[in-house]
């Protein structure tokens, strides 16, 4: 197939408005990604009371004022903001049946996704160098629990995001790949908003 | 044979107030749950009886749908005796969990749980024992338990309900006895291979002996008398010291990691479990794993017999 | 140099797998083999009898840990079973008994019933049912494998830290409790989400929520409460996995960890798993008990407001597991309080199971035996939770027999007794005859009796001073009779299990074919044929009223009125990849409890590795045909 | 039932500039947030609650803008995620004033 018929198949199949829930499966899916995101708020906010639980027992590490530094979280931030913000642009392109938009937006989520991983990495060097570790101390395993938890969440999110434009790259867009869209920018919307939760109650109140 | 004496450890039989606190409630629950389960009884067996499809009758019986004044009838008669069993029930947890006085000055003994033994320091008094809790009788003895390694639970029941020891902090309870005696307590959280055996006794006094007991405490007599025991000393110094410490001697031990043996031929258990006489006395030195799996003293079936006779008239002879 | 075999090894099979370069020939004879079509299968309830196999072997393996215990405590300083290994047998017990016993058999009722109940052709989520079948398979496996490796976990099936540290229990014993529990209770979120969609989505045309039946909807609420339980067991197990694989401090207080955490991790999970395993039992009781009494079930509606309660109020309420561990009075008092409400709701459910009776016809089949003897049952067990619920009294049951007492009474009262009805009342259903009822009544007499044998006299076992997990007992505490009996009465309950694998042989060997309804069922799973058919039903129904099968027969109809016409019907194709991806999760844990981080981290990527493999999957099924469809019901009903 | 059919209503609703509009407010929250902790703006006792509170109001923006939750049409979905918030919370306070 050539190039130019590839852009063809791409942007021209016309689905109906609102695809992702077009079908049953499509319906189920969505459904099922809520349930979901249900059950991990839970989970997440367990990790949340354990970090809150711990977080003064830092030994002889770092304490939470002396580690955390706000420009890097701000930057983390804003990146991750602009990138719920793309995913929900490259949805808004799916529902206007312009699949070129909606990759491009989906594939800049990827990127911000990756930029906003390479930041985290760099922030727990740092953080490792400070004296501030895993096995270090209570403080330092909750810490890396719920980060690391909510890193690994970017990370799956980010391949599967991949995965899926690669299929529409190869096959072209279909009824089948709508929910799986929408699902995904979902489970990256629910990433944002843990990460919300994250900047408040790690960063911030570490800070006051 | 066995199996026809009389438990000697029931909850039924509360040898003093905090033991008392929670009978009152188990006594008024087990009257509500016996009226709650007498009633679905009754009305089940009539069912049972009254409703049995008869041979050839096929008629369909009526399909009603419900009955709003039976069904806030048997949500409010519950309701109801929800709410009589839960006034005792607040007061008592909270008179349980009364703390010690500030202004008098009541016993304290800070209670330290380890696999699987227990250590018992009187702070004001400046004592320290293990496996035997000694109280007066008549008085609120306040605790403060905390463990040494995992969790455990201090567990008299003739005296008070339970509390747990938790590392890295404490907890408070208060007991006390009516009448002197010697009741059996139970560790009652798993903390390990031999959480079965961890037991303890308390014994309480009346206050003249506790007091006579605390003097003794404080001037015990450790020191060896006849060669036997001077030898057995000996014994004890090479083998025994790195764990166990004996108040009353020159010996300087650490005597953290193994019960305190301060009057050891005082008390009548051995390891809070066996009887305690020369025969074992010698099991338990010899082979202490068989009886108390996982426990940390270590087996010294090595001693020859002669150490081992001089180390028991030594034992023996801790006033 | 063993790292670098398993990294060649692995990539060699997953180059196989991807590019197909194994041996075909084989794989077709693999493919061709009856096994095969289970393995891969997508159907709900091929599925669900495949959860029924391995929750019953675990029954007996658990059910024969039990007798181990029982015998262990026959006689004072008995020295048959001491010390870690006793603590072993009680933990797996537990572990077994909860995990792969009560919730797999409760799935194998939820996924062979409820599609039918809703009048659905399937689960909203096949591919992640098969998945969840095989987590649980996985988890279980990896448990039990504990037994062969030696070092079972010892920390009880509530595993309190810091007695499942390292520090304290060396080896890796708990480290296959706690992945064998992370593996499986994500099986068992999978199929918590599927159930919610499932009911939510597919529901046939009519089927209101509010005609639903009681089964489905208190697979429902327990579905929900999985959604919210399970989270916190995970977290919590992610704490204890990294605490002891790669060195974190989470609980230990020398590092300023603090292992109450655990605690309330535990029972925030703990509490809602016991209604968990409840609430789909009370709802087999409550199909039974109308069927069997030939009435409608008496207060539908607050039926059903009072499971959601039960399922709302039991989050509230997990504290009261811990009242002695010291968090205050104050707490105590909160916590007792909330607990004692569900005394409310779980009453008005007794009582309209016993207003349904009232007036009625009532059969004693053996599955309306299991639920009369479930009523009085599971209110004393009931009655003893309540009990438990103050804190002054509970200061003296906890961690003592008569808690022992109060959970066999409710797991096995409510739970196990609701199994075996479930298993009476829909076994023709499922494979077209009926177990055998005069062996059905000699197992339900002997497991009744036995059952209060062994743990009715408990109670006193604990108010007369036993703690629970222990061992052995003094000659001298007075004990030893009642222990002696409560022994006896295990061992009539192994008489009646083993009753029951004798019925299932002998029914099987003696099978009549049924028809359609054979109990005069009020439900729409009595409206297809028996068995049902691969794809439940030719056309789907149409729902008019609460208990929608009977409503038409009433009105003198044979059939539900269909609310489609006859057609093709699009089934799920089979798949090998749910296996697969659990087969990852398998080899990773195995590592992980083996210390072995590659192979770990190598099971892992091979799972994800599967689970992109399988979006990229184009899976659109297949049609069976309408002639097909035809073909069936005819051979049904001939 | 969830979603019976598929929605014709227009797609009009769901224009981009709805949306950077709402992307707009939430870098707002965020920076109110950040203003809040590093400069002395509010008194100390206030940042806490202050800081969560607009964290909550983020999270609901995120739910019905960008995550298409509509509270008429999908109720179920909106009942079973704000459970989910529930016992989050419910579990968040035990851990921190329990423990
Ligand atoms: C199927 C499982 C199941 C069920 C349904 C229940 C139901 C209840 N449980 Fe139970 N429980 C367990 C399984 C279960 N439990 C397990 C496994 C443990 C031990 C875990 C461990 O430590 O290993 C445990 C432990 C446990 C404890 C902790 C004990 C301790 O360790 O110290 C408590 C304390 O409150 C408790 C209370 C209750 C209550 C109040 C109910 C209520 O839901 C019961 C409600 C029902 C009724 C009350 C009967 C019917 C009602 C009426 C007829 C109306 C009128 C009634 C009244 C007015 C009283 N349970
Ligand atoms: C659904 C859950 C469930 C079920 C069904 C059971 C069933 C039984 N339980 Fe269990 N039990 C628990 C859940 C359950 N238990 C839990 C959660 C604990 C707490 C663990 C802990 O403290 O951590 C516990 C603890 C526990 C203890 C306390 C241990 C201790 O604290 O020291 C005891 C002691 O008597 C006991 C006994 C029994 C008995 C006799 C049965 C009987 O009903 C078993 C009947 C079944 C059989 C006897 C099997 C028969 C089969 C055969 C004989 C094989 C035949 C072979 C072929 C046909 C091929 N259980
Ligand atoms: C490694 C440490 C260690 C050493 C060495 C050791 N013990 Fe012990 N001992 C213990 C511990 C721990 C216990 C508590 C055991 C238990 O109850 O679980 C104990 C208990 C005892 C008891 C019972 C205490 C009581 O209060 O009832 C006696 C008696 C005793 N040891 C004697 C000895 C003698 C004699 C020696 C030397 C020959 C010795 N121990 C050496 C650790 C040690
Ligand atoms: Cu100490 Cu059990
Ligand atoms: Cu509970």
């Amino acid at each position: 197939m050539s190039t130019a018929e590839l852009e063809q198949a791409k942007t021209s199949a016309k689905l109906p408005p609102h695809p992702e829930r077009a079908t049953m499966e499509g319906r189920n899916k969505i459904l099922g990604l809520w349930l979901f995101i249900g059950a991990e708020t839970v989970m997440f906010a367990c990790f949340f009371g354990t970090y809150l639980a711990l977080k003064g027992s830092n030994l002889d590490g770092p304490t939470t004022q002396e580690l955390y530094q706000i420009p890097m979280v701000a930057i983390s931030t804003l990146i991750l903001l602009v990138s719920s913000l793309t995913s929900v642009l490259g949805v808004l392109g799916m529902h206007q049946n312009n699949y070129k938009k909606m990759m491009l937006w989906f594939g800049v989520t990827v990127l911000l996704g990756f930029s906003f991983l390479g930041l985290e990495i760099y922030e727990f060097v740092e953080y490792v160098h400070a004296g501030h570790t895993f096995a270090g101390s209570a403080f330092g395993s909750a810490f890396y629990t719920l980060l690391g938890t909510h890193g690994a969440h970017v990370l799956f999110g980010v391949l599967w995001i991949s995965g899926l434009l690669v299929q529409v790259w190869r096959r072209g867009m279909s009824l089948d790949m709508a929910p799986k869209f929408f699902s995904a920018s979902l489970y990256w919307h629910f990433i944002d908003v843990i990460w919300v939760f994250i900047f408040t109650v790690v960063y911030l109140m570490g800070k006051v | 044979m066995t199996g026809c004496e009389e438990p000697d450890r029931t909850v039924f039989s509360p040898k003093g107030e905090a033991g008392e606190g929670s009978l009152d409630v188990i006594m008024l629950s087990i009257y509500i749950m016996t009226f709650v389960v007498a009633v679905v009884l009754a009305i089940f067996i009539y069912v049972l009886i009254r409703y049995r499809q008869k041979p050839g009758d096929n008629s369909i019986p009526k399909q009603v749908e419900g009955s709003m004044k039976l069904e806030m009838l048997w949500t409010v008669i519950p309701i109801i005796l929800l709410a009589i069993l839960a006034v005792p029930t607040l007061t008592h947890t909270f008179s349980l969990a009364e703390e010690a006085p500030k202004d008098e000055d009541p016993l304290r003994v800070k209670v330290t749980a380890h696999q699987y033994w227990w250590e018992f320091e009187y702070p004001d008094l400046g004592i320290k024992t293990a496996q035997q809790l000694h109280i007066p009788t008549d008085e609120k003895v306040y605790l403060e338990l905390t463990s040494d390694d995992v969790i455990h639970a201090f567990w008299v029941p003739e005296l008070a309900g339970k509390q747990d020891l938790n590392p890295g902090s404490t907890n408070k309870m208060w007991i006390d006895a009516d009448e002197p005696g010697t009741y059996e307590g139970r560790c009652a959280e798993l903390c390990g291979a031999g959480h079965a055996l961890m037991n303890f006794q308390v014994v309480a006094q009346e206050k003249e002996d506790f007091d006579k007991w605390v003097e003794k405490r404080k001037n015990p007599s450790s020191e060896p008398k006849t060669a036997e025991q001077k030898a057995g000393k000996e014994v004890f110094t090479q083998n025994c010291m790195s764990c166990h410490a004996i108040d009353g001697t020159q010996m300087k031990t650490k005597g953290e990691k193994a019960p305190n043996l301060t009057g050891f031929a005082e008390r009548n258990k051995i390891a809070g479990l066996l009887e305690n006489n020369d025969e074992n006395l010698e099991k338990w030195m010899k082979h202490p794993e068989q009886v108390k799996p996982g426990t940390y003293m270590p087996s010294f079936d090595f001693l020859s017999d002669e150490d081992m006779d001089n180390l028991k008239a030594y034992l023996q002879s801790l006033e | 140099m063993a790292t670098l075999v398993t990294i060649i090894v692995f990539i060699l099979f997953l180059s196989a797998i991807l590019t197909g370069g194994y041996n075909k020939e084989l794989m077709d004879r693999f493919r061709s083999h009856w096994l095969w079509d289970w393995i891969t299968t997508v159907d709900h309830k091929k599925i669900g009898i495949m959860y029924g196999i391995g929750g019953g072997f675990f029954f007996i393996l658990g059910g024969i840990e039990a007798l181990l215990i029982r015998t262990q405590l026959f006689y004072p300083n008995n020295d048959f079973i001491v010390g870690r290994a006793f603590n072993e047998l009680l933990t797996m017990h537990g572990t077994t008994m909860i995990f792969f016993v009560a919730m797999p058999l409760l799935f194998a009722l939820m996924n062979m019933i409820v599609p039918l109940q809703i009048g659905a052709r399937d689960v909203a989520f096949p591919f992640l049912n098969a998945m969840g079948l095989w987590f649980f398979i996985a988890g279980g496996i990896l448990m039990n494998l504990s037994w062969l490796f030696g070092n079972a976990p010892d920390a009880g099936w509530t595993n309190y830290v810091p007695i499942a540290a390292n520090e304290y229990s060396a080896g890796t014993g708990i480290d296959y409790y706690v992945l064998g529990l992370q593996i499986s209770g994500f099986g068992t979120l999978m199929s918590g989400i599927n159930f919610l969609a499932t009911i939510i989505n597919m529901r046939t045309e009519g089927m209101s929520f509010l005609r639903m039946p009681l089964f489905t909807w208190t697979s429902f609420i327990s579905s929900a409460l999985i959604l919210f339980g399970f989270p916190p067991l995970t977290a919590g197990l992610f704490l204890i996995m990294f605490e002891r694989l790669f060195g974190a401090n989470f609980f230990d207080v020398a590092a300023g960890g603090n292992p109450i955490i655990w605690e309330h991790l535990f029972w925030i999970f703990g509490h809602p798993e016991v209604y968990i395993v409840v609430l789909p039992a009370f709802g087999i009781m409550s199909e039974v008990i109308s069927t069997f009494s030939k009435k409608r079930l008496f207060g539908y509606t607050s039926m059903v407001f009072a499971t959601i309660l039960i399922g709302f109020l039991g989050f509230m309420v997990w504290a009261h597991h811990m009242f002695t561990v010291g968090m205050g009075p104050v707490a105590n008092s909160i916590f007792a309080i909330a607990t004692m409400t569900i005394a409310v709701p779980t009453g008005i459910k007794v009582f309209n199971w016993l207003f349904t009776m009232w007036g009625g016809k009532i059969r004693f089949t053996t599955a309306m035996l299991y639920a009369v003897g479930f009523i009085p049952t599971f209110v004393m067990g009931g009655v003893t939770g309540v009990m438990l619920s103050t804190p002054p009294g509970d200061y003296q049951y906890h961690d003592s027999y008569f808690v022992v007492a109060h959970f066999h009474y409710v797991l096995i009262g409510g739970t196990v007794f609701g199994i075996l009805a479930g298993f009476y009342y829909w076994w023709p259903k499922i494979f077209g005859y009926k177990l055998n009822e005069k062996l059905g009544k000699w197992n339900f007499w002997l497991f009744f009796i036995g059952f209060h044998l062994t743990f009715l006299i408990q109670h006193f076992i604990g108010l007369f001073g036993m703690p629970r997990r222990v061992f052995t007992y003094q000659p001298e505490d007075g004990l030893t009779l009642i222990n002696q009996i409560s022994t006896v009465g295990a061992y009539m309950m192994a008489v009646a299990t083993i009753l029951f694998v004798v019925n299932v042989i002998y029914s099987y060997r003696h099978r009549v074919p049924v028809g359609n309804d054979p109990w005069d069922g009020r439900t729409l799973e009595w409206s297809i044929p028996s068995p049902a058919p691969f794809y439940n039903f030719a056309q789907l129904p149409k729902v008019r009223a609460l208990d929608a099968f009977w409503h038409e027969k009433m009105k003198g109809n044979k059939e539900m009125e269909p609310a489609e016409p006859l057609g093709p019907i699009h089934m799920p194709s089979n798949n090998h990849l749910p296996i697969v991806i659990v087969l990852g999760f398998f080899i990773s844990g195995l590592g992980f409890v083996f210390r072995s981080n590659e192979v770990g981290a190598l099971g892992l990527i091979f799972a994800f590795l599967m689970m992109f493999v399988r979006s990229f999957e184009k899976d659109h099924g297949y049609h069976v045909e309408t002639d097909e469809v035809e073909k069936v019901e005819k051979g049904v009903k001939a | 039932m969830e979603q019976a059919k598929p929605q014709q209503e227009s797609q009009a609703t769901e224009s981009d500039a709805k949306h950077l509009a709402s992307f707009a407010v939430m870098i707002v929250l965020t920076a109110i947030a950040f203003a809040a902790v590093t400069m002395d703006i509010v008194p100390p006792a206030m940042v806490v609650p202050l800081i969560i509170g607009l964290a909550a109001i983020q999270v609901m923006m995120q739910f019905f803008t960008f995550m298409h939750l509509d509270f008429k049409k999908h109720r179920i979905t909106v009942t079973f995620i704000f459970t989910g918030l529930l016992f989050g919370v419910i579990c968040v306070v035990a851990l921190k004033y329990l423990v």
